[in-house]
């Protein structure tokens, strides 16, 4: 009863306004490749754009799992590090199961098995500790960066371990094959990506996470059990860890100390670049996979160009970074007049 | 009976060769430990190099050291807090990286970097022709990398040897590798690849191999003396044939003549530079050790 | 009808119920029944316990003493919400939405609707579309909440309600925020469930709605229950003064009459802002002006631009004579100009900190000495505003959130009223407030107005607005249809021109 | 003008339990030092205290800075890089000026003024990125730590820049010396401690900062001019940055890109274990303060015993920070009943 009054054409615009934020970093990614072609033509070569793919597979696999944690209010700092903890326990398994059943395909499946456990255990420890232990999940994965960091090089005696050299042989083309003229670990990056897209916008797990990252108590209050979800966030974290770590380890056959160094910070940059808001409560699994591109492609064509000089990568790299955000900013052309 | 206690200060091994130097001070620790039981030495390792000044001020606070052994992070920072350890009244033996100011040390022991990076070029020079193209991986930007780096390009001046390019690839074997790899779809045509290091050469491999541009006499000197590469070379591996010595057992050398300071009566103080032998199939046995890390 | 229902067992009862927090005791052995088919309104004064008792029924808190009985047998409901699996709905008072979801997502929180393990958009986005048309909400479900007027959340709010398939319905003050007309299309949702037999609480301070819609009513006063009665047997004022346990006098001021001479404070001449279509009034020196009209009609985007809270695209603005061009909150404030926001909870106060630092947000500045924040003087001033406004928190260090919600907007007020303005803008001045307090605010205007102080009230109640003002602008679609005075100020006249039906010329 | 209710007292329960809250951090250190005196007495030797006190002067001051940030909603995760790039060129200005004007006090005072404006002008750049740009903040400090960290490089060439030896010398006082037996840093750390106090719990602007990390928007409609009181926090974070610099490089006399590497880390870490809540909305300096030192007095510990592998140190160090930060939860022992 109500008068509806006449649509005024107010919607539209902001339909079109979510798109151009949606758009962003796809624009971005085709400005960045546009300067690696200008730069040099190899850039777009099928083998430049295969190996910039497998490479941005590994964050990639992991900002899908950072994407759940961060729409649902957290943050994981400790991912490098527990991909290289696992990476190494899992040589370490590997290498000494030979005795007993080979350097055969049970022993990879055996190696991966165990990493999944482990992806899984850790990511329970880091979700359990933020939520039973009512700890900022900062301090926590701050924490367990440090341990695991630590762990892995006490097992390698600070220096690296390396995969026997006959497992590697059986678990090379895991890394190496391609399918469909597409590597391995790109179908898992393309897998993992598909999964966390139905999960986060298709299933009630989804909407869960997003509402408790967008507020923990409206979450609450609708029965929703806030713990299990963060925690399963974290799970799910751990989870892509294992997936980066099995397709990591047959590409050199070996982790060390400096396995995943600073990954944490490109996951979580791949995940904000994507449009996912590092407070909580709003979530994008796509955006997320284009920032792990863009983060990639900055690598690579600062590798295709010795026009600048090499010390002043990590400048170009901050400044592409701000202004990749900057361009996506959909109101900023919109201008002054704006205060909110 | 007072003991004597001697302070061994590294950084924190985070890469292969400093895992090796790791593994050398320890066993160096326990042999002399047994050997003289009123020596007692305390090894600790530090990330960073403020971490490093913190530690040698507890060595000399917490522990009273007689003596320390220090591989500096870097030569700048820690001139200051091993002068303070200095004036303490400790005696101090430098490895490896020199301190910026003449005279704080007794002893000096360490490898030399700018004799590695000439070995290195002086063998592509022997290899390559006029004409033909290498790349360059390089470290983390360090003084230790541009000692190493300088060497390398004045020796290969005027061979006729073409730079294509040089990145940093942070004596890191997946840095290695993804390097390596743009460099593949950037040059198609790279005869040998100086990776200065033997983490960076593996990685270099990898990216060669999956590429298929391993052949054509393609090859990748690496550095270091990595026991793995070392037992390529000496079955006749094509793509490393050889390897250029950094040794990290240098820090046993270290801990071994400070130990002698005080236990025997011959002169120590001065000087020892290691040098930068190049290992080839020929030598290659007598510098590998099996149970080290590295 | 309610003979029938009194006969009918009760869904649920409260037996004897009190509940402290900590040491402080909020509700004393209250007891009360409601039955299929029944509205059963609750009333008493802001802080009586009204909202507490609520969460006990639904199982958002725990009784400290006392028993629920479910369809007769004593029952410990589940926390969380999860009573619902019983059929218990609590509609809370304070908006419960997630604020960066959508309409739909926030509908269904908590029980989506699936179809082999994925959700069914579809179907659930159609249920939704269906709520909305039928009253009338101009709303996508796509929408998200923060994009959403507080009236529209609440309408969702009510959505959200309507669409659970409850036994027991609980409704937290739901139409705080509602036009009249809004109120309407709600009424006609209770009644359709009532019809289904569900069996409804509901909880108000508009006393005539109370009486319009409630089969029985009970009153709590001070956390202890006073009576439950069929509402044939009271009128308003009865219902009133059972809550207040006094007598209460005329809710509204005799009104002084305007000076239509005094000068001009604030002219604002073809103003655009978002929201705003070409707005042009004035506002007198000791005026009270209402702004009236429907949901979303613009006049808090008014406002909101004319207080620097907004862009403004064009217009021109005087304020006591002298033109303004875009001003920052605090240069508004600096000048005499203030706006208290209808949204509490998201723009009025912060949540999670003590009524001292909220009180004196607002005119911070004036608590400053020797560049120190002067803290006696922000205890003597909240003292101050406790008496003034009657802000009841029977422990003054609580966190704001704890407070009732009447209560939250008593304090909302004193921070406002904090820095002295000359113009002050009140956006719903008595939402969720109760008769008692209602009448010592319209008193309390009327004050500051005799004072020299120029008020501008915007509200949903008609009867507040026609009984307050000495001149009302009525808007549509963010521009004036018509500016009304004397005695043309009467809920015909205001609707016609808020629905459209009538227009003025004004330039 | 209406009837005051009758005020009951409750006040007493609540402190006290907010007590607890705020002992918290204080306990853990007691407790970290009880650990350190039962593993070798010469730990609270005057010696050792001096050094742990001056170590922990740089990560408090910086901590300070962070905690107005934090507290204002933000993060920066650019103070290390900043740290290293403000000493890079405080050191190349006061080479280049010796000529000039000497190695004396004027030229150490001309790089520490150098030093205050290049840190309110690197805070400045981040806090109007984020507030008119609208980029999150995560994003700009992660792009300018990565500026920051590379252009120092640039500068010294990928080595280290040295102090003039002579600078040095007048320079060195101001770490070294002590004033009534404690070092200049220390003061330097009790001065920026007791302003940063009383600027966040005693004044407008720290008041506002809570204001705005609790609610943006409520914040707004107070009056308060959102945008600048946030770059302010960045800016008074960039200054804290510059007096730690100015007290670092007459340390070690260098910078080089190793300077200040996971200072961001330390810097959060002992902000948030002293019990500044990471989503903003709540600060306390005193709690940074004793973060700080609670972090600095870890790794004094673990220097102080080869019971546990060196390489163990981050393991333990891990568990210390999770341990310390899980006991000062007030109320875990409250337990389960608690619903809400
Ligand atoms: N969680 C809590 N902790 C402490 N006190 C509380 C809490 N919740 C409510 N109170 C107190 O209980 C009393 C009753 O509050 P309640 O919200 O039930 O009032 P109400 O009748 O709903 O009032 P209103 O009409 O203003 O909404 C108030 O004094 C309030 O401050
Ligand atoms: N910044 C803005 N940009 C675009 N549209 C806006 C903006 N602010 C408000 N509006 C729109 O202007 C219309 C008027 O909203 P406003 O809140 O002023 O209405 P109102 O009369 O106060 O109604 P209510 O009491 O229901 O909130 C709404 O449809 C709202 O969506
Ligand atoms: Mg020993
Ligand atoms: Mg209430």
């Amino acid at each position: 009863m109500i008068s509806a009054p006449e649509r005024h054409a107010r919607k539209p615009s902001r339909r079109y306004a979510l798109d151009l934020k949606t758009l962003g970093p796809a624009l971005a990614l085709l400005l960045l490749c546009v300067i690696g072609f200008l730069l040099n033509p190899a850039f777009v070569s099928e083998g430049n754009l295969t190996n910039l793919l497998t490479r941005s597979a590994f964050i990639g696999i992991i900002a899908v799992g950072a994407t759940f944690v961060i729409t649902a209010g957290g943050i994981d700092l400790s991912v490098g590090s527990m991909a290289a903890a696992i990476s190494g326990v899992m040589i370490i398994v590997m290498n000494n199961v030979v005795e007993t059943i080979g350097t055969g395909v049970a022993t990879v499946l055996l190696g991966c098995g165990l990493a999944i456990v482990l992806g899984i255990g850790a990511g329970w420890i880091n979700g359990a500790l933020t939520t039973k232990g009512k700890i900022e999940a900062f301090i926590v994965t701050l924490g367990t960066m440090g341990i695991y960091r630590s762990l892995v090089t006490y097992f390698a005696d600070g220096g690296t371990l390396a995969l026997n050299f006959d497992i590697r042989g059986t678990y090379r083309p895991v890394y190496y094959d391609s399918f469909l003229g597409l590597p391995f670990p790109v179908w898992v990056f393309i897998g993992v990506a598909i999964c966390g897209w139905l999960l986060l916008s298709r299933t009630a797990f989804g909407r869960y996470c997003t509402a408790i990252g967008s507020n923990e108590s409206v979450a609450r209050y609708s029965a929703i059990n806030v713990d299990a979800v963060k925690t399963l966030t974290y799970v799910i974290q751990g989870l892509c860890v294992s997936f980066a770590t099995i397709i990591y380890v047959p590409r050199l056959g070996s982790a060390s100390a400096s396995t995943g160094v600073l990954w944490e910070l490109e996951a979580i940059a791949a995940v904000i670049i994507g449009g996912t808001v590092l407070k909580g409560g709003y979530g994008r699994i796509g955006g997320t996979i284009l920032g792990a591109l863009i983060l990639t492609t900055i690598g690579n064509i600062l590798n295709f160009t010795d026009m600048i000089s090499n010390y002043l990568n990590g400048t170009m790299q901050g400044l592409i970074i701000i202004v990749a955000v900057l361009l996506q900013r959909s109101d900023w052309r919109l201008g002054k007049s704006r205060k909110t | 009976q007072e003991k004597i206690k001697i302070g061994v200060s590294y950084p924190t091994p985070t890469h292969a060769w400093a895992a090796g130097m790791n593994w050398h001070a320890e066993v160096a620790e326990k042999r002399l430990e047994a050997l003289y039981p009123d020596v007692d030495l305390i090894l600790v390792n530090s990330p960073d190099p403020s971490a490093q000044a913190s530690a040698l001020e507890d060595l000399v606070a917490v522990h009273q050291i007689d003596a320390l052994v220090v591989l500096p992070f870097e030569s700048e920072p820690l001139t200051d807090p091993v002068l303070n350890v200095k004036k303490s009244g400790a005696w101090i033996t430098v490895v490896d990286r020199g301190l910026s100011q003449p005279g704080i040390e007794d002893l000096y022991v360490a490898g030399n970097n700018p004799e590695l990076g000439r070995v290195s070029a002086k063998y592509m020079k022997g290899r390559l022709k006029d004409g033909d193209n290498i790349v360059i991986l390089r470290g983390i930007p360090t003084v230790i990398d541009n000692e190493r780096f300088d060497a390398f390009m004045e020796e290969i001046k005027g061979s006729g040897i073409n730079v294509l390019d040089h990145k940093h690839a942070n004596w890191n074997r997946d840095d290695g590798f993804q390097v390596m790899q743009d460099f593949l779809s950037r040059f198609p045509d790279i005869d040998a690849v100086w990776a200065q290091d033997d983490d960076i050469a593996i990685g270099v491999v990898a990216a060669l191999k999956q590429a298929g541009r391993d052949g054509n006499g393609m090859f990748v000197v690496g550095g270091a003396g990595m026991k793995q590469i070392i037992k390529g070379i000496m079955d006749g591996d094509d793509l490393i044939p050889i390897d250029v010595l950094y040794p990290p057992s240098m820090i046993a050398t270290a801990m071994d003549a400070t130990v002698a300071h005080f236990k025997s009566n011959g002169p120590i103080a001065g000087r020892y530079i290691l040098g930068a032998t190049l290992i080839t199939p020929e030598n290659a046995e007598s510098y590998y050790f099996a149970e080290s890390p590295f | 009808m309610s003979a029938e229902t009194s006969a009918s067992a009760a869904i649920i009862e409260a037996v004897n119920i009190s509940k402290s927090f900590g040491p402080v005791p909020v509700l004393f052995s209250v007891s009360m029944d409601v039955r299929p088919g029944e509205v059963h309104a609750l009333i008493g004064e802001n802080g009586a316990g009204k909202s507490t008792l609520m969460k006990i029924l639904s199982g958002f808190h725990e009784p400290t003493s006392g028993q629920i009985r479910l369809d007769g047998e004593a029952t410990d409901l589940p926390p969380n919400g999860a009573a619902e699996q019983y059929g218990v709905v609590l509609i809370h008072q304070e908006l419960n939405l997630a604020e960066q979801m959508t309409v739909e997502e926030n509908v269904f929180l908590g029980r989506e609707v699936t179809a082999r393990g994925f959700l069914d958009r579809a179907s659930m986005r159609a249920t939704v579309q269906g709520y909305l048309d039928e009253i009338g909400l101009d709303i996508s479900p796509s929408d998200r909440i923060s994009d959403l007027t507080i009236a529209q959340k609440q309408m969702v709010e009510i959505v959200k309600a309507v669409s659970r398939n409850a036994r027991l319905l609980i409704l937290d003050e739901p139409t705080a925020v509602l036009t009249e007309a809004e109120t309407e299309v709600f009424f006609r949702q209770v009644e359709k469930l009532k019809a289904n037999g569900v069996a409804i609480v509901f909880v108000s301070h508009k006393l005539a709605e109370v009486k319009a819609i409630a089969d029985r009513v009970t009153i709590l006063r001070d956390g202890q229950w006073i009576d439950t009665r069929p509402t044939e047997d009271l009128t308003p004022d009865t219902m009133a003064q059972m809550m207040v346990g006094r007598e209460l006098s005329d809710l509204y001021p005799p009104l002084h009459e305007a000076d239509v001479d005094a000068e001009p404070v604030l002219e604002v001449d073809n103003l655009y802002a978002p929201g705003v279509d070409n707005v042009s009034f004035l506002l007198r020196k000791g005026e009270i002006l209402g702004f009236s009209g429907l949901i979303g009609s613009g006049r808090t985007a008014v406002f909101e631009a004319i207080c620097g809270l907004a862009p403004i695209e064009s217009g021109e603005i005087r304020l006591f004579g002298k033109r303004v061009g875009l001003m920052t909150v605090a240069e508004a404030r600096d000048l005499g100009l203030a706006y208290l926001t209808k949204d509490r909870k998201e723009k009025g106060l912060l949540l999670d900190k003590q009524m001292r630092p909220n009180l004196t947000l607002f005119a911070l500045p004036k608590f400053v000495r020797n560049f120190a924040i002067d803290r006696k003087a922000e205890e003597r001033a909240l003292e101050r505003a406790v008496r003034r406004f009657d802000v009841r928190a029977r422990d003054t260090a609580i966190t704001v959130d704890k407070l009732s919600g009447g209560n939250q907007q008593k304090l909302l007020l004193a921070k406002i009223m904090e820095c002295d303005p000359k113009i002050v803008v009140i956006d719903e001045p008595t939402r969720g407030i109760d008769v008692g307090t209602k009448q010592q605010i319209y008193h309390f205007i009327a004050a500051l107005a005799a004072e020299g102080v120029s008020v501008v009230v915007i509200s949903s109640e008609m009867p507040e607005i026609i009984g307050i003002c000495h001149r009302v602008v009525v808007m549509r679609e963010g521009h004036i249809t018509g500016i009304l005075s004397g005695d043309h100020i009467n809920e015909n006249e205001i609707m016609r021109y808020a629905a459209g039906l009538k227009r003025e010329e004004l330039h």
